[in-house]
C-alpha cells in the first residue's frame, strides 16, 4: 500500500479510536444515555470498510459502528459531529436523537442504519441489493455484523438468496472471536466463520482485521468483484475488541496482551508507517489532530438542543397523524 | 372509491389480481415477492398472469424463507422501491414478526422519517375450509399493538381492490388481510384505476336500531343477520371497519351514538383481539349513549381445531351475530 | 402465597435468582437456557451463581438463535422436562413469535393432550432507560389475542418469585414478562420455597372510591397516585393484575363494581393493547355499576425513541395516574 | 440386503403407497377435509426410516409422512388405522380429530408430531434430542424436511446447535426435486441439500431415496452413529413425489416417465426381488393385503363418530378451562 492512502487510513483509525475513547469517557460520566457498545479494537477493519464504501453504496452497520459512521457521514455530508449528536441524543444527531447508538443512520451517507435485533438487517439488505441490481445501479449492499450474530437464522436466508439472484451484497462479518461472553467456537460449529458460509458458493475470504492494508485490499477486492456485477462476496474480519464485559475484562491476560498490545492495528500501522520514514511525532500529530477533532464533536454534541418534544409523536405513519397522549 | 362507475361481476380473487395488475402498470417502482407467486401464480391463483406479463424479476419467486421475504421488501422500500409480498397463509407471519414490527413498522420513526416502508404484506387468513391450527388464523390481533403498521381487511371485492390500490400508494407498511373464504365471494367491481381510502370504515348497510361493526368476512355474515331481523322489525347498520389500523373510531362512534346499542364481531378469539379494542373505545366514546353493554360475538379462545364439526364449534357465524343483536335489543332504550 | 413467613429484604432480581434456584433444587427436570446465562450469569445478572452451583447441562448457553431457543425449550418440554429460557430482551420475542404463538401456545391443543408444553419464557421488557426503539418495550399486547399461552408480570420481588415458581410448577407455556425499571426495586420476600397462584389478581391497595388497574411498572406508580391522593380524600383501589393472560376478572370486576369508577394504567400502546382488553371488560361487566367512562393510561402510540427527553414523553407516569383518577373522580356518582 | 427384510419393506412401501392411493381417492369424493399432499413416490425413504425408528425413538413428520405414521402406528400401537381415522377428523383419530393430516402425533408411536408451519420443528427436535442427552437416553430425535423446508433459517440454527452440542439428531432431508412449484436448484444456492448442510462439521450423505435398500442402509449407518453417542447425523434422500400441483402436472414428460416408470421404488424393489426367486403373483399378493388393509381403515375411518363436541374448547391449557363460546 502506498504512503498517502496508509496514511489516510491510519489517520481514520485514530478517528475512530478517539472517538470510541471519547464517548466512553463521556458515557462514564452519565452524558450519553443508553447501552454503549465500542468498536475500539476493531478500527482497521471499521477503516477499510468505511474507505471503500461510497455515498451511493448502502451499508447497515451494527452496534459497533459509530466509528464507521462517523468517517462516512464527514466524508459524505462533511457532519461527522452529527453521529455523536445522535449518540447523545440530541436534535442535532442524524435521526434527531430518536436513534442512539443501536439506530444511527443517514443514507445520504451511505449508512442505512443499525437495527439492534441482531441479525435482522441480514433480511433488509437483501432489498437494497435487490433493488440495486433491478435498477442497474452499481451498489454495493453491505451488511456489518458480528460472530454472534450468525446464530441467527437470517444470516442463512440471507445468503442463499444473495447467491440464487446474484445479489451486489457484501457481508462483513467482523469475527472479533466472542458475542457478549461466548466464544466463538462454543457458539457455532466453526471458531471459522467461513466454514458456515462456504457452501452458498461465493467467494468468501478471511482476512487479519486488524491488518490494515491486508483489510483494506480485501474490501477492495470483494467491491470489486459486487460492483463488477459477479454477484455476492463475503469477508470474515479476523479481529478483537477491547470492550470486555459491562462488569470487566473477563478474557486470558495473553489474549488481551496480544491483541492490545502485540497485534493492535494502529501500532501494527504505525510501524509501517515508520518503515516508510515517519516519525514518531508524525505520528503523534495525526492522534493528537483526531482527539482534538472529537473533542470539538463532543462539545457541539452537549451544546446541542434536546429533540423539540413534537419529535416524540411525529412520523409514526407516513400517512396518519398520531396525537400526542 | 373515486370516479369510476363502470362496473362487472368479479371475486376477490380476480378483483385483487386487478389491482396488482394495475398497481404494476402506474408503478414502475412496484415489484410482487413470494413463495410460488410467479409462473404458478400462487397457491390461491392470486398473482396468475402477472409473471407471464411482468416477467422473473417483478414478479420474484423465493425460497421458502418469510423472513427474508419481509425483510427484502423493507430494504427495497428504503431505496424507494413499492414491493408487495405474498405471504402464502397469514399463520406463517409469526416467522417474519420481526421484521414486521421491529423493523417494517418502526423505519420510518426511528430513523427521523429518513426511510419509507413503502410495501404491502399480502395474506391469506381466516378459518373454514379445515385448514386446522396452523392455516385457518385470524391474526390481526397479533399485530394490533404495533404503533406504525397498517392493517387492512376487506369484505368484497371492490374494497378489496380499492384498498389494494391505496395500499400500494401507502409510504405505510400495510398488511393486507384476504380472507380466505371471501375469495370465490362475488360482486360488483368498477373497472379501472381507483383507491378506496385507508382508514375509512363504510356504512355497509344503515340502519337505526343497533350497530354491529365487523370486518372481512364477519361483514357478509352481518348483513345477512341484517337481512334476517329486518323482517322481524329490527334496523340493523353494518359498520365494515375495513382498516384495522389505524381506524376510524369517528364512522364507528357516530353511528353507535345514534343507535345506542352496539354489537362487535370478529373472527378471532376475544380476549385481546379487536373485539376488545372496539369494544372498549365504543364504551369509552358511547358512554352516555349507549343503552346496554357492547356485546361481543368472537371465535372461541382456542386454537382451530381440524376436523369440520370442531371447527366450526370455534367460530362465529351469521347465528352468533343474530343472537347477539337480539341480546343488544333486549337492553332497554337509553334516549340518545 | 402460601404458608411461609419469615421475609428478606431484596431487589426483584435476586427474587427471580432465589426461585430459580429454589425451582432447579426441587426438579430435577428443570433447565435453564438462554444466550451467556451461565457463567456471565445472564445480562441482568438475573442467573448470577446457577451455572456455578448446576453446571453447564443445567445452565446452558445458547448462541444467538432466539428461535431454536423456544423449540428447543418445546420439544423438551414434549418429553417431560421443564424449561426456562430467559430472552435477553421482550423485544427480541418477534424472532421467536412463531414458536411461542404457533408452536408452544398451540402443542397441548392440537395434538389433543398428547404433549404440554410446560416451558416458562423470562424476559427482560418496558422502557425508562434510554434502550431505544429495540430495547425498550412492553410486548404483552403481541401475545394477548393467543389462546394458549399464559401471560405473567409481576411488580414486586414477592409476587417475582411466588409467581416464578407456580410458573415453573405450570404445565403451561409461560411469557414471564420482568420489567427492566423494578429489577433493582426492593421488598420484603418470604424465604423458602412458595408459590403465587396464577391467574389471579392482588389488590395492592384497598380503597372505595376508584378502582385502578395496573401491571409491573404501572403498580408502584399507581400507589403512589393513590398515596398521593389520599390525602385529598381520594380512597384510591390499586389491583395488580399479576396475571395478563387468563387474568382475574371476577377480582376486577368485583372492585369495580363497588368502586363504580375505573382507571386502567398500562405502559404499552394504548390500541390493541391490555388496556383496550380491561376497558373492554370492566366496561362490560360493570355497565350498570359504572359512574362514567374507563379512563385510561396508556403508552404513547408510537414506537419508544432513544433520548431521555423524548421516551419520557411517550411512557406514562405517576402524573399521568393522578390526572386520570381526578378526571374519573369529577364522574358524577351513579349508585352501586 | 437379505429376502426377510427386502420382503418386509416391500409390504411396508405398499402399505403406504395403498395408503396415499385410498385417502386421495376419499379425498376426490370430499370425504378428507382440509388439503392433502401425498408421499406418494417416496415410498422406499419413508420406508426406511419408520423401519429404523424405535417407539422410543422420536420422530417430526412432515405433510407427506401419513405412510411413515402409519407404519409407526402399526408397529408400535398395532392402531394404524387411527391415523387414517385422524385424517377423517374422527374421533378415533390419534389426536381425536384435532389435529387432521398436518398434525397427526402419537409419541408412544415415536410419532412426535407434524408442525405445519414448514422447518418449525427443526426446532423443536433439538429440545427433544437435548433432553435425551441430558437424561443419557439413547434416543434419536429425527426430523423429516423437505427440500424446500430448507430455505427456513431454522434448518441452520437447528444443525449448529446440533452440532455445538453434539445431539443425538437425525436430520431427513427428503428432496424430491421441488417446493410445491420451485425446483430445489431454484430455491437453493445448491440443489444439492447436503452441500448446505456440511459446514456444520458432521456427517452428511446423499442417497437414492428410491432404492430401499441404499437408504435403509443408509438410515441404519445414521442410527447406529447417532445411538453410539457420537452426535448428529445428516441424511439427504434424493426421490421426487408423484404429486404435481392441485391443477395438475407440471414437470417435464421425460421426468415424470423416468420416477414413475424407471426408477420407482417400488418397481425397483419387485425387480431385486424377482431376482430371488419372487413371482408376479407373490408381488401381487404384497399389493393386495395391502390394498386390503386400506380399505378396511378406511371404513373405520368412515364410521368412526366425529369429534365430542366438548374437545371444541378442551385442553387450550393444561391448568385452566376455557368455556364454551
Ligand atoms: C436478536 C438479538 N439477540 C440478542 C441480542 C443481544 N446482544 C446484543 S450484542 C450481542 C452479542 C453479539 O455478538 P457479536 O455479533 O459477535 O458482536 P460483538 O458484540 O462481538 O461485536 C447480543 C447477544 C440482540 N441485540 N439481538
Ligand atoms: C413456513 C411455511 N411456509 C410455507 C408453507 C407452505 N408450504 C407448504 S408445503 C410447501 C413446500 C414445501 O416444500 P418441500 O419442503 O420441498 O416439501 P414437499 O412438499 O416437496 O415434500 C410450502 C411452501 C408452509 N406450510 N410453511
Ligand atoms: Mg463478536
Ligand atoms: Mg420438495
Amino acid at each position: 500500500m502506498d504512503e498517502s492512502t496508509l496514511s489516510s487510513l491510519y489517520s481514520d483509525m485514530w478517528l475512530i479510536r478517539a472517538f470510541e475513547q471519547g464517548l466512553e469517557s463521556e458515557f462514564e460520566k452519565g452524558n450519553v444515555p443508553g447501552m454503549l457498545h465500542t468498536g475500539l479494537g476493531q478500527e482497521a477493519t471499521q477503516a477499510a470498510l468505511a474507505a471503500n464504501l461510497e455515498a451511493t453504496d448502502a451499508y447497515f452497520p451494527d452496534h459497533r459502528c459509530h466509528g464507521i459512521n462517523a468517517l462516512a457521514q464527514q466524508r459524505h455530508r462533511g457532519d461527522g459531529r452529527r453521529i455523536m449528536a445522535e449518540l447523545f441524543g440530541r436534535s442535532t444527531g442524524v435521526c434527531s436523537g430518536k436513534g442512539g447508538s443501536l439506530h444511527s443512520a443517514d443514507p445520504r451517507a451511505g449508512n442505512y442504519g443499525d437495527n439492534a435485533i441482531e441479525g435482522s438487517y441480514m433480511a433488509t439488505v437483501l432489498g437494497v441489493a435487490l433493488a440495486a441490481k433491478m435498477r442497474g445501479e452499481p451498489k454495493v449492499a453491505c451488511a456489518i455484523i458480528g460472530d454472534g450474530t450468525v446464530g441467527r437464522g437470517e444470516f442463512h436466508e440471507s445468503l442463499n438468496m444473495s447467491a440464487i439472484w446474484e445479489l451486489p451484497t457484501l457481508y462483513a462479518c467482523v469475527n472479533n472471536g466472542y458475542a457478549i461472553f461466548t466464544p466463538v467456537g462454543k457458539g457455532h460449529a466453526s471458531a471459522n466463520i467461513i466454514d458456515l458460509a462456504r457452501g452458498y458458493g461465493f467467494p468468501c475470504e478471511q482476512v487479519d482485521g486488524n491488518d490494515i492494508e491486508a483489510a483494506h485490499a480485501a474490501v477492495l477486492r470483494a467491491c470489486d468483484h459486487i460492483r463488477g456485477g459477479k454477484g455476492p462476496y463475503f469477508l470474515e474480519f479476523m479481529t478483537w475488541r477491547w470492550q470486555g464485559l459491562f462488569t470487566g475484562e473477563f478474557r486470558p491476560p495473553d489474549e488481551v496482551r496480544y491483541w492490545r498490545e502485540e497485534h493492535d492495528a494502529i501500532l501494527m500501522a504505525g510501524a509501517r508507517l515508520k518503515e516508510m520514514g515517519w516519525t514518531d511525532d508524525d505520528l503523534e500529530k495525526v492522534e493528537g489532530e483526531a482527539r482534538d477533532i472529537i473533542e470539538s464533536w463532543i462539545e457541539f454534541a452537549k451544546e446541542s438542543p434536546p429533540p423539540d418534544p413534537a419529535k416524540a409523536t411525529a412520523d409514526v405513519y407516513a400517512g396518519f397523524e398520531v396525537s400526542p397522549s | 372509491m373515486n370516479t369510476e362507475t363502470k362496473t362487472r361481476k368479479s371475486t376477490m380473487v380476480k378483483a385483487i389480481n386487478q389491482a396488482l395488475d394495475l398497481g404494476m402498470e402506474a408503478f414502475p417502482e412496484m415489484f410482487l415477492i413470494g413463495e410460488d407467486i410467479g409462473e404458478m401464480g400462487g397457491d390461491f391463483g392470486v398473482t396468475r398472469k402477472l409473471w407471464a406479463k411482468y416477467g422473473n424479476e417483478r414478479v420474484r419467486d423465493t425460497p421458502l424463507s418469510e423472513a427474508a421475504i419481509i425483510g427484502t421488501c423493507v430494504g427495497a422500500a428504503m431505496v424507494g422501491m413499492r414491493p408487495v409480498a405474498e405471504i402464502m397463509f397469514a399463520d406463517f407471519l409469526g416467522e417474519c414478526y420481526d421484521q414486521i414490527v421491529n423493523n417494517a413498522a418502526k423505519m420510518h420513526y426511528m430513523f427521523d422519517g429518513q426511510f419509507k416502508a413503502s410495501l404491502v404484506i399480502r395474506t391469506a387468513c381466516g378459518g373454514g375450509f379445515g385448514g386446522g391450527p396452523h392455516h385457518s388464523q385470524s391474526v390481526e390481533g397479533w399485530f394490533l399493538n404495533v404503533p406504525g403498521l397498517v392493517i387492512v381487511a376487506p369484505s368484497n371485492p371492490a374494497d378489496a381492490k380499492g384498498l389494494l390500490l391505496a395500499s400500494i400508494e401507502s409510504d405505510d407498511p400495510v398488511l393486507f388481510l384476504e380472507h380466505k373464504a371471501l375469495y370465490r365471494s362475488k360482486g360488483e367491481v368498477p373497472e379501472g384505476y381507483y383507491t378506496t381510502p385507508l382508514g375509512t370504515a363504510a356504512v355497509a348497510r344503515a340502519g337505526t336500531d343497533v350497530t354491529v361493526v365487523a370486518t372481512m368476512r364477519m361483514v357478509p355474515f352481518a348483513l345477512e343477520a341484517a337481512e334476517m331481523l329486518a323482517g322481524k322489525g329490527v334496523s340493523v347498520e353494518v359498520v365494515d371497519l375495513r382498516t384495522i389500523r389505524p381506524y376510524d373510531a369517528d364512522t364507528v362512534i357516530e353511528s353507535v351514538r345514534r343507535t345506542g346499542r352496539a354489537v362487535v364481531a370478529n373472527e378471532a378469539p376475544g380476549i385481546g383481539g379487536l373485539g376488545s379494542e372496539l369494544s372498549a373505545r365504543i364504551s369509552q366514546d358511547c358512554f352516555h349513549q349507549l343503552a346496554g353493554p357492547v356485546v361481543r360475538v368472537d371465535g372461541a379462545d382456542t386454537p382451530i381445531p381440524f376436523s369440520d364439526e370442531l371447527e366450526h364449534l370455534v367460530l362465529p357465524g351469521t347465528d352468533h351475530i343474530v343472537s347477539a343483536i337480539r341480546r343488544a335489543m333486549t337492553q332497554p332504550d337509553r334516549g340518545a
